[in-house]
C-alpha cells in the first residue's frame, strides 16, 4: 500500500515526459496529468487519514542512502492544497494558453513544477529537499518568463539568482548537518539533533536560504516584480504554492527537526520581520497601481502573518494549545494559497479582457465580468480574514495565542494589517463595482472564470466550515521530535 | 429531535438559497427572481412561526458545528433571538415586496436581490447566534453583505458612502473580534446564557472592563453610538429599501442587539453594573439620543433627517439595556421591534416621495399629503410613533424605559433625556407633517413621475408602508395581547432576571 | 350593555375619524357624541369595562363625575359640530377639521370615562394634539397661535407622562382607585401641576391661551374653553391625592397661582378691545378660581368630601356657559338684526357672574356653604373679576358691528341649549337669593363707575392702554422665535411705549417672554407667604 | 583531519566570497560567476566531509550528493545564461 506514495510524484513526471514527446497534445496531457496527480494525492490522503503517517523507501534502499518518501498530516494538507490549486489553474491555463505557441513548453514545465512540489512535500530526506527545491525554483523561473516581456525576463533572472543563492545556503546547511550527525534522513535527524554550534549554524543557514525563497521582509524585494510580471496562471502558482513550499520547509525544520535548537529570541526576530512584512506589504499593496502588483505585495504581507506564528509557537508549551496554533498557521497558509491563486486567475481574466490591469481604470468590471468581480471579492474576503473564510478562523486562533502568551506586541500588527488589507481590497472592489468602460462588453461566463471562483469558494467557505479537518490532520506527524 | 437541529439552519437557508440562486439569474428574469424572493420570505416566515411556538413552550432549538478546536458554530434559538428573528423576517417580506416595486426597470437587480437576501441571512444568523464566536462571524458577514447594497447605485456619492461605511464597520468588527477572542481565551468559550456567564468565571475585573470596552466600541459602530455614528448619515445614499432595511432591521439593529447580548447573556446585567461599566454606557446612550435629535433638527434632506433620527432612536435600546431592572430591559427590547417597524415605515414613505415626485428635501414637501395621502398617512403614523405619542408603538417603549428608570432610581437623568428627546423628535417631525398636511403646494414637484395616474403609486410601493404603519399602530394598541412584542420582551426579561 | 356603550363613546368618533374625509354631513359629527349623551343621561353609574389586551390594559368606568362631564360635554360637542363651516365638509376636502374634531372628541370622552392613568393619558394626549387642527387657520397669526399651543401641549404631555411613571412606580397600579399619596415623590406632584396647569392655563402657563382663543375658528374656541379646558381640571381631580395629607407646599402654591390667575385675568381682560379676548381672559380668571379651590382642598383633606362635588359643579357650569358665550358672540357678530340676542347673551353673562337664581349663582351658594366661611375673600374676588369682565364683554358687544348672515340651524340649536347653559349644572338646592351674593356685583359696579370716571377725567384709558392687553397676542410669535410683522396694534403699542410706559413695557416683555421668570416670581411670593 | 578541515574552511571562505559578490554586483555575468564560486565552496565542503580518517574508506554519500549538486548548478547556470541572452536580444531589437 505504501507504494501509493510514489504516484503523486511519478504521475506528473511521466506526464511531463509525454508532453515533451507529444507537444501537439500537450494541453490534454497537461490537464489529464494534473487530474491524475490529484487523484493520487487524494488516495494518499485517504491512506494517511485512515492509518496515520506512511513511509516509502524508494527502490527498497534503506533511508540514509536511498530516497525516503514520507507523508504525514502536514504534507498531506500541503499536497492537497497544491494539487487542488494546480488542477484549477490547469483548467484555466488550458484556456489561457490555448492560442499560445508556447503552450507545449508551458505544460511540460507545469508538470515538472507539480512534480517538484509533490516531491518536496513528500520528501523525507534533507538532500532530496534541496534537489526538489532547485527543481521547483528552475521550473518556476522558466514559467515566470513565459510572458516574454522584458520586465518578466529581468524579474525572472533576478528571481533565479536569488533562488540559487538561497539554495546554496540551504545546501551548506545540509552539509553541516551531515558533518554533525552523519545522516540526512529527517526521521533520524529529528531524534538526533541537539542544541549545539553545528545545529545552530546549520539552522541559521538553511533558514536564511529559505527566507529568501519565502520572501520574508527584507528579502522580499524580488517577489513583486517576478510575480506580477508572470502570466496569470504562473503567478497564481508562484504566489500560492512555490512560496508555501519554502515555508513548509521552514516549518519542518523549526518544528520537527530543530525543535530543541530553536530559541525564543530567534523566533522573536523572525516574528518581528514577519510583523514588518505585514505592515509594509499591506501598505505597498494599498499604494499599488496595478492589480497584479497589489496581489504580489499582498503575498508579502500574508507571508508575514505566517511568520508571526513562530514566536507564539515557540512560547506555547507543547500540547493542545500549541497544536491549535500550528493548525491555525497551516490553515492560514492553505487559505492564502487558495485565495491568492483565485485572485491572480481573476486578475488574469481581467487583463485578457481589458488589456491592462491598472486598478484606477477597472470601472465596469462588475458589469462586464460579474463572476470575476465576485471572485475578487471572495478572495479579498479571505485575504482580509473576514468570516467565513479559513483565514478568519486562523486569525482568531492567532489572536487567541497572542492573548495566551501575553505577547501583546503582535496585537497592533494584526489589527493594522487587517485594516490595511481591508483598505486595499475594498479600494479595488470600489473601482471594480463602479460604472465605467474599463472592461469590454460582457460575454457569457467563460470556462476560465469558473476555476477561479471555485478556488475562492474553497478559501472562503470550505476552509471556513470544514476547517476542523486541518486540526485533525496536523498532529499526525511522521517525525518523533515533532509535535505528535 | 431532528427538527430542533434543523429548524435554525432551515431559517438561515430559506434566505441564503434564494439569494445564491438569484445571483445566477440573468437580469431579465424578473418574474422568477420575484418568486424566488417571495418564496424564501414566506418559507422563512413559516419556519419562524414554528420557532416562536416552540420557544414559547420552552423547547430547545440548537445546531452545533465545530469549525475549529474550541470554536463552535452554534445556532441557538432563545426568546431574545426569536424577537429579533421574527422582526427581521416579517420586515424582510415587506421590504422585498417594496424593493421589487422600487427597483423596477433599474439595472443590476439580480445582484441587488442576491445581496439583499444575504443581508437578511446574516441578520437572522446574528439573531440566532448561540455564542460570541458565531455572532462575530455573522456580524462581519453583515458588513460584507451590506456594502454592495449601499454602493448599489454606483454613483460617486454612493461609493463614497459605502467606503465610509466600510471604514467604520471594519474597524468596529476588528475591535469586536479582538474583544471576543480575548474573552474567549480567558473563558474557553463564550456561550450566550440568559443571565450571563462571567459572574461565575472569577476573572480579573479590570480585564473584563477592557474587554467590555472593546466589545461595546465594536458593536457601537454599527449601533451608531456617538461618536461612532458618522457612517450612518452617509449611508443614506443607498436605495430606499436598503436604507429601510439598514435602519430598521439589519445593521443598526445588529449593533444594538449585540450590545443587548453582551450585557445580558455574556456579562449578566447585574454583574456588568457591578463592574461599573453600565453607567458609562448609559451616559453615551443619553448623549447619542440627544445629539442625534439635535443633528436631525438641522437636516433639510429627508433621509438624512431620518438617519439622524435613527442614531437617536437606536440608543433608546442601549439606554434600556444600560439601566438595571426588568422594566427598563423590557423597554429597550421592545424598542428593538418598535423602532424597526416605525423606521421602516418612514423610509418606505421617504422612498415613495422620491420615487413618485422626486422629493428629497423637507422643504419640497409642502402639500404632499394631498397628492399622496396613503404614503403620508403612513409617514404620519411612523413619525408620531417616533415622538412617542400613544397609542403608536413608540409610546410603549418610552413608557417602559421611563418606568424602568424610575424603578431603578435613575429617573433624575433618564426622564429628562427622554423628555428632551421627545420634544426634539416632535420638533423635527411635526414640521414635516405640517408641511405635508396643512400647507398647500408652493413649488412644482422636482420630478413628477406619476402625473396623470389615477392612483397614488403602484401597489408594491404603496402597501408596504401602509402595512408597516398599521403594524406600528397595532403593536402599540395591542401591546398587552398574547404574542405581542411586549409580551415577548416581558418573557425575555423574566428569563434574564430569573436567577 | 352599558359597558358596551361605555366603549362605544370614544370608539365611534374614533372610527368616524378614520373615514372623516368621506363624511359630507355635519350630522355625522353630531351623531358621534350620541353614545356619550346617552351615557350622561341614562348610563348606569358604576358600570365598568376592562380591556386587558388593549395597550397595557385599559379600564373604563362611569362614576358620578364622569357621567356629569359626559352629559354636559356631549351637549357642547354636539352643538359645536354644527358650527363647522360647510366648505370643510365638501367631498374631497382634506377634512382636517372633521378629523381633528372627531379625534379630539374621542380623546375627550375617553379621558372622562378612564378609570386608569394610562387611559386618561391616552385620551388627554389624543385630545390635546388633535386640537391643533381645531385652532389652525390659514392666516399667519392663526398658524402661529396653533404652533404655540402645540408646543405648550407637548410640554404638558411630557410632564404628565413623567408624573405618570412616578405615580405608577409609587403605587404599583395604574388604577385611579389604587393611587395613594404615601411616599409620593414631590416631583410627581410638581409635574402634575405643570402638566395639567398648562391645560387650565395657570398664570405663566397660559401664554398659549389668548392667541388660540382669539384666532381659532369659533367651534374650536368653544371646545377649547369648554370640555377641553375642564379636562385639565378633571385630571387634577383624578390624579391628585385629594383627601389625603400632602405637603402643604403644593396646596399653597396652587392657591397662590390660582389667585394670581384670577387677578391676571381680570386686570388684563379689562383692557381688551375684542370681546373674544375678554372671554379668553375671563377663562383664565375662572380657571384661576378653580385652581385656587383645588389648592385649598389639597391643604384641607378633611373638607375634600364636601368640596369636590361642588368644584365639579362649578366646572360643569363653566363648561356649559363659556362655549355658549363664544358661540353666542359668533352669532351676534354674524346674524343680521339680532339685537334680541343681546338679552340672551346678558343672561349667560349673568349666569357666569353668579347672579342669584341662575345656575352660576346656585353653584356659588353651594360653594360658599361647602367652604364653611373659608376663603370668602377668594369667592369675592372671583365674583368681582367675573362681573367686571362680563360687563366689559357686554359693553364691547354693544358697541361692536354686525355683518353677514348665518345659518338658521346653528342659531336655533344655540337657542335650544341656552336655557340649559344658563341654569347649568342644575344645582337646584343652591337656588336662593343671598345678599352676600350680590356684594361682588355691586362692588364691580362701583369699580366700573370709578373706572369710567377716571377715564373721562384723565383720559388715561384711551386706546393705547387697550393695546397693552393685546400684547398677549403679539407675544406669541416672539415665543415661536420669529420676528413679528408690524401690525396696527403693534404700532400703537410702540408709540405708547415710547411715550409713557417704556420701562414698564420692556419689563413686561421680558417678564412674559420667559415663562421661567414667572415661575421664579411665584416661587418668591410663595416663599414669602410660607414664612408667615 | 586537519587537511579536511582546511578544505572545509576554504570552501566556507569561497562560499562567503560568492555570496558577497552575488548580492553586491549589478551585472548578471559576475553574479553568475559568483554563484558558481559559491557552489564550488559548498561542494568543497561536501567533498572534505567524505573523509573519515585514514583507516576508514571514504564516505560515498557526499560524493553522490556533490554529483547531483553539480548537475543542478550547471543546469541553473545554463538557464541563467540563456535568459541573459534572450534579454540581450530584446535589448538589441
Amino acid at each position: 500500500m505504501n507504494n501509493l506514495l510514489i504516484w503523486p510524484v511519478a504521475v506528473p513526471l511521466l506526464s511531463a515526459l509525454l508532453a515533451l514527446l507529444w507537444p501537439r497534445r500537450s494541453t490534454w496531457i497537461g490537464v489529464l496529468g494534473t487530474a491524475l496527480s490529484l487523484l493520487a494525492v487524494v488516495l494518499v490522503s485517504r491512506q494517511v487519514i485512515e492509518s496515520g503517517a506512511i513511509e516509502l523507501a524508494l527502490g527498497g534502499w534503506s533511508p540514509g542512502l536511498g530516497i525516503a518518501l514520507r507523508a504525514d498530516g502536514l504534507s498531506v494538507l500541503m499536497l492537497l492544497m497544491s494539487t487542488l490549486v494546480s488542477m484549477a489553474v490547469a483548467v484555466y491555463a488550458s484556456v489561457y494558453f490555448s492560442r499560445s505557441e508556447r503552450r507545449s513548453e508551458f505544460w511540460v514545465l507545469w508538470l515538472l513544477l507539480i512534480t517538484a512540489l509533490h516531491a518536496l512535500f513528500l520528501s523525507g530526506d534533507l538532500f532530496n529537499l534541496y534537489v526538489t527545491l532547485e527543481l521547483l525554483g528552475l521550473s518556476a523561473v522558466v514559467l515566470a518568463c513565459l510572458g516574454g516581456s522584458r520586465e518578466s525576463l529581468q524579474a525572472a533572472l533576478n528571481y533565479l539568482v536569488l533562488g540559487l543563492l538561497g539554495s546554496m545556503a540551504f545546501l551548506i546547511g545540509v552539509a553541516l548537518i551531515y558533518a554533525g550527525y552523519g545522516t540526512l534522513d529527517m526521521a533520524a535527524l529529528a531524534v538526533a539533533i541537539e542544541s549545539g554550534p553545528t545545529a545552530w549554524l546549520a539552522l541559521s543557514l538553511m533558514t536564511g536560504g529559505l527566507l529568501i525563497k519565502s520572501a520574508l521582509f527584507p528579502l522580499h524585494f524580488w517577489l513583486p516584480p517576478a510575480h506580477s510580471n508572470a502570466p496569470a496562471p504562473v503567478s497564481a502558482v508562484l504566489s500560492a504554492l512555490v512560496v508555501k513550499a519554502a515555508l513548509y520547509l521552514i516549518l519542518r525544520l523549526w518544528l520537527a527537526l530543530f525543535d530543541e535548537v530553536v530559541t525564543q529570541t530567534a523566533a522573536l526576530i523572525l516574528g518581528l520581520l514577519g510583523g514588518i512584512a505585514v505592515l509594509w506589504g499591506s501598505w505597498a499593496a494599498l499604494q499599488a497601481e496595478r492589480l497584479k502588483l497589489m496581489a504580489a505585495y499582498s503575498t508579502v504581507a500574508q507571508v508575514g502573518y505566517l511568520f508571526l506564528f513562530l514566536p507564539l509557537l515557540a512560547a506555547l508549551p507543547e500540547g493542545t494549545t500549541r497544536d491549535v496554533a500550528l493548525g491555525a498557521l497551516v490553515l492560514l497558509a492553505l487559505t492564502h494559497g487558495f485565495a491568492k491563486s483565485a485572485f491572480f486567475l481573476a486578475a488574469g481574466v481581467i487583463m485578457q479582457r481589458a488589456g491592462h490591469d491598472r486598478i484606477a481604470e477597472l470601472g465596469g468590471t462588475a458589469r462586464a465580468l460579474p463572476v470575476t468581480a465576485f471572485t475578487l471579492a471572495l478572495a479579498g474576503v479571505a485575504l482580509i480574514g473576514l468570516p467565513p473564510s479559513g483565514s478568519f478562523l486562523a486569525k482568531w486562533q492567532l489572536l487567541s495565542s497572542v492573548f495566551i502568551t501575553g505577547q501583546w506586541i503582535w496585537l497592533p500588527v494584526i489589527a493594522i494589517g487587517t485594516l490595511l488589507a481591508g483598505a486595499y481590497t475594498f479600494r479595488l472592489l470600489g473601482y471594480a463595482f463602479a460604472p465605467g468602460e474599463g472592461v469590454g462588453p460582457s460575454l457569457s461566463v467563460g470556462r476560465e472564470e469558473i476555476p477561479a471562483v471555485l478556488l475562492a469558494l474553497v478559501a472562503t467557505l470550505v476552509l471556513g466550515f470544514w476547517a476542523s479537518a486541518v486540526w485533525e490532520l496536523v498532529p499526525i506527524s511522521a517525525y518523533a521530535g515533532g509535535e505528535g | 429531535m431532528a427538527m430542533s437541529v434543523w429548524l435554525p439552519v432551515g431559517i438561515l437557508l430559506s434566505s441564503l438559497i434564494p439569494g445564491v440562486l438569484i445571483f445566477f439569474q440573468p437580469e431579465e428574469r424578473h418574474r422568477l427572481r420575484t418568486w424566488l424572493n417571495l418564496l424564501g420570505a414566506v418559507i422563512k416566515l413559516l419556519l419562524v412561526g414554528m420557532l416562536i411556538w416552540g420557544v414559547f413552550h420552552e423547547q430547545v432549538f440548537e445546531t452545533r458545528w465545530t469549525m475549529a478546536p474550541g470554536l463552535e458554530f452554534v445556532l441557538h434559538a432563545d426568546a431574545l433571538s426569536v424577537l429579533f428573528v421574527s422582526l427581521s423576517t416579517l420586515l424582510w417580506l415587506v421590504t422585498t415586496i417594496y424593493a421589487v416595486g422600487y427597483l423596477e426597470q433599474t439595472p443590476h437587480r439580480s445582484r441587488f436581490f442576491g445581496f439583499f437576501s444575504l443581508c437578511v441571512t446574516a441578520t437572522v444568523g446574528l439573531a440566532l447566534a448561540g455564542n460570541l464566536f458565531t455572532f462575530v462571524v455573522f456580524y462581519e458577514l453583515l458588513t460584507l453583505a451590506t456594502y454592495p447594497l449601499i454602493a448599489h447605485k454606483g454613483s460617486p456619492e454612493a461609493l463614497r458612502g459605502a467606503r465610509i461605511y466600510l471604514r467604520y464597520t471594519l474597524f468596529g468588527g476588528l475591535l469586536l473580534m479582538i474583544g471576543a477572542v480575548w474573552l474567549h481565551t480567558l473563558t474557553g468559550g463564550v456561550e450566550f446564557v440568559e443571565g450571563g456567564i462571567l459572574q461565575y468565571a472569577n476573572l480579573d475585573q479590570s480585564t473584563l472592563r477592557w474587554i467590555f470596552l472593546l466589545l461595546i466600541v465594536g458593536l457601537g459602530v454599527k449601533a451608531a453610538l456617538v461618536p461612532l455614528h458618522g457612517w450612518l448619515p452617509q449611508a443614506m445614499v443607498a436605495p430606499a429599501p436598503v436604507s429601510a432595511l439598514l435602519h430598521a432591521v439589519a445593521v443598526v439593529k445588529a449593533g444594538a442587539f449585540g450590545i443587548v447580548r453582551v450585557i445580558y447573556d455574556v456579562y449578566g446585567v447585574e454583574f456588568a453594573a457591578e463592574l461599573g461599566v453600565l453607567t458609562l454606557l448609559g451616559a453615551v446612550a443619553a448623549i447619542t439620543i440627544i445629539y442625534g435629535s439635535l443633528k436631525a433638527l438641522s437636516q433639510d434632506h429627508l433621509k438624512k433627517r431620518l438617519a439622524y433620527s435613527t442614531v437617536s432612536q437606536v440608543s433608546y435600546i442601549v439606554l434600556g439595556t444600560a439601566i438595571v431592572g426588568p422594566l427598563a430591559t423590557i423597554g429597550g427590547l421592545v424598542h428593538l421591534v418598535h423602532q424597526g417597524v416605525m423606521k421602516i415605515t418612514l423610509f418606505f414613505a421617504a422612498g415613495n416621495y422620491a420615487e413618485a415626485l422626486g422629493i428629497h428635501r423637507v422643504s419640497e414637501m409642502d402639500g404632499v399629503g394631498r397628492r399622496m395621502p396613503g404614503t403620508t398617512l403612513a409617514f404620519t403614523i411612523g413619525a408620531l410613533g417616533m415622538i412617542g405619542i400613544p397609542p403608536v408603538a413608540g409610546f410603549i417603549s418610552k413608557w417602559y424605559l421611563g418606568l424602568g428608570a424610575v424603578e431603578a432610581g435613575a429617573a433624575a437623568w433618564v426622564l429628562p433625556v427622554l423628555i428632551a428627546s421627545s420634544l426634539l423628535n416632535a420638533a423635527y417631525f411635526l414640521p414635516i407633517l405640517y408641511r405635508a398636511w396643512f400647507k398647500s403646494q408652493s413649488t412644482p414637484w422636482p420630478a413628477d413621475k406619476t402625473a396623470g395616474c389615477t392612483r397614488e403609486l403602484p401597489d408594491a410601493l404603496l402597501w408596504p408602508p401602509l402595512t408597516t404603519a398599521a403594524m406600528a399602530l397595532l403593536i402599540g394598541l395591542l401591546a398587552a395581547a398574547p404574542y405581542s412584542p411586549l409580551e415577548w420582551a416581558e418573557l425575555i426579561a423574566g428569563r434574564e432576571y430569573r436567577q | 350593555m352599558n359597558a358596551l356603550i361605555l366603549m362605544l363613546a370614544p370608539l365611534i368618533p374614533l372610527l368616524l375619524a378614520c373615514f372623516a374625509y368621506r363624511l359630507q354631513s355635519r350630522w355625522w359629527l353630531f351623531a358621534a357624541a350620541l353614545p356619550a349623551l346617552y351615557l350622561g343621561l341614562m348610563g348606569e353609574q358604576g358600570s365598568t369595562i376592562t380591556l386587558p389586551w388593549l395597550m397595557l390594559g385599559m379600564h373604563l368606568s362611569l362614576d358620578a363625575t364622569a357621567q356629569q362631564f359626559l352629559l354636559f360635554g356631549a351637549m357642547i360637542w354636539m352643538l359645536a359640530s354644527l358650527y363647522i363651516p360647510g366648505r370643510d365638509l365638501m367631498p374631497g376636502a382634506m377634512g382636517h377639521r372633521k378629523q381633528s374634531f372627531l379625534l379630539a372628541m374621542a380623546g375627550n370622552l375617553l379621558l372622562i370615562i378612564a378609570a386608569d392613568m394610562l387611559t386618561f393619558y391616552v385620551g388627554f394626549a389624543l385630545m390635546g394634539l388633535s386640537a391643533y387642527g381645531l385652532i389652525w387657520g390659514p392666516s399667519q397669526r392663526a398658524r402661529k397661535a396653533a404652533r404655540v399651543y402645540l408646543v405648550f401641549t407637548l410640554i404638558g404631555e411630557l410632564a404628565l407622562f413623567s408624573a405618570l411613571l412616578l405615580l405608577l412606580v409609587n403605587s404599583q397600579s395604574l388604577l385611579f382607585a389604587e393611587l395613594h399619596s404615601e411616599s409620593l415623590p414631590q416631583a410627581a406632584v410638581a409635574l402634575l401641576l405643570l402638566g395639567f396647569g398648562i391645560k387650565v392655563a395657570l398664570p405663566g402657563l397660559h401664554l398659549w391661551l389668548p392667541g388660540a382663543y382669539t384666532l381659532a375658528p369659533i367651534f374650536g374656541v368653544a371646545l377649547l374653553s369648554g370640555p377641553m379646558m375642564k379636562a385639565g381640571l378633571l385630571g387634577w381631580l383624578r390624579f391628585l391625592p385629594l383627601g389625603e395629607p400632602l405637603d402643604p407646599l403644593w396646596g399653597n402654591l396652587l392657591l397662590l397661582l390660582g389667585v394670581a390667575g384670577v387677578v391676571l385675568g381680570m386686570s388684563v381682560g379689562m383692557f381688551q378691545r375684542d370681546p373674544r379676548s375678554v372671554l379668553a381672559y375671563s377663562s383664565i380668571s375662572k380657571m384661576g378660581l378653580f385652581s385656587a379651590l383645588i389648592g385649598f382642598t389639597l391643604n384641607h383633606p378633611g373638607m375634600a368630601a364636601e368640596l369636590l362635588p361642588v368644584i365639579v359643579l362649578l366646572a360643569l357650569h363653566h363648561l356649559m356657559v363659556k362655549p355658549m358665550l363664544f358661540m353666542g358672540l359668533d352669532l351676534w357678530r354674524k346674524e343680521a338684526a339680532a339685537y334680541w340676542l343681546l338679552p340672551a347673551l346678558t343672561l349667560l353673562s349673568l349666569s357666569l357672574m353668579a347672579f342669584p337664581l341662575t345656575g352660576g349663582g346656585a353653584v356659588k351658594n353651594l360653594m360658599s356653604d361647602a367652604l364653611n366661611d373659608n376663603l370668602a375673600w377668594l369667592l369675592f374676588l372671583g365674583g368681582i373679576a367675573a362681573a367686571l369682565l362680563m360687563s366689559r364683554f357686554l359693553w364691547l358687544l354693544w358697541n361692536s358691528k354686525q355683518s353677514a348672515e348665518y345659518h338658521r340651524l346653528t342659531l336655533s340649536a344655540w337657542l335650544m341649549v341656552l336655557p340649559l347653559a344658563v341654569w347649568a349644572p342644575f344645582a337646584w338646592d343652591g337656588m336662593s337669593v343671598k345678599a352676600s351674593a350680590l356684594l361682588p356685583l355691586l362692588s364691580a359696579a362701583v369699580l366700573l363707575l370709578i373706572g369710567q370716571f377716571l377715564r373721562r377725567r384723565f383720559d388715561l384709558l384711551q386706546q393705547p392702554m387697550l393695546s397693552v392687553g393685546n400684547s398677549m397676542s403679539w407675544r406669541i410669535p416672539l415665543l415661536a422665535g420669529e420676528s413679528v410683522k408690524a401690525e396696527s396694534d403693534w404700532q400703537l403699542v410702540k408709540r405708547f411705549r415710547q411715550r409713557y410706559l417704556q420701562g414698564f413695557a420692556r419689563w413686561q416683555l421680558m417678564g412674559l417672554r420667559d415663562t421661567a421668570v414667572w415661575w421664579l416670581m411665584l416661587m418668591l411670593l410663595l416663599a414669602l407667604a410660607l414664612r408667615n | 583531519m586537519t587537511q579536511a578541515l582546511i578544505y572545509a574552511l576554504t570552501g566556507a571562505v569561497l562560499f562567503m566570497l560568492g555570496v558577497r559578490a552575488t548580492l553586491l554586483r549589478d551585472a548578471l555575468l559576475p553574479r553568475l560567476l559568483a554563484l558558481n564560486v559559491c557552489g564550488a565552496g559548498v561542494f568543497l565542503i561536501f567533498v572534505s566531509l567524505a573523509y573519515r580518517g585514514d583507516s576508514l574508506p571514504v564516505d560515498p554519500v557526499p560524493h553522490a550528493l556533490v554529483l547531483t549538486g553539480l548537475v543542478v548548478a550547471i543546469s541553473a547556470t545554463a538557464l541563467a545564461l540563456a535568459l541573459n541572452r534572450r534579454l540581450r536580444e530584446m535589448a538589441d531589437e
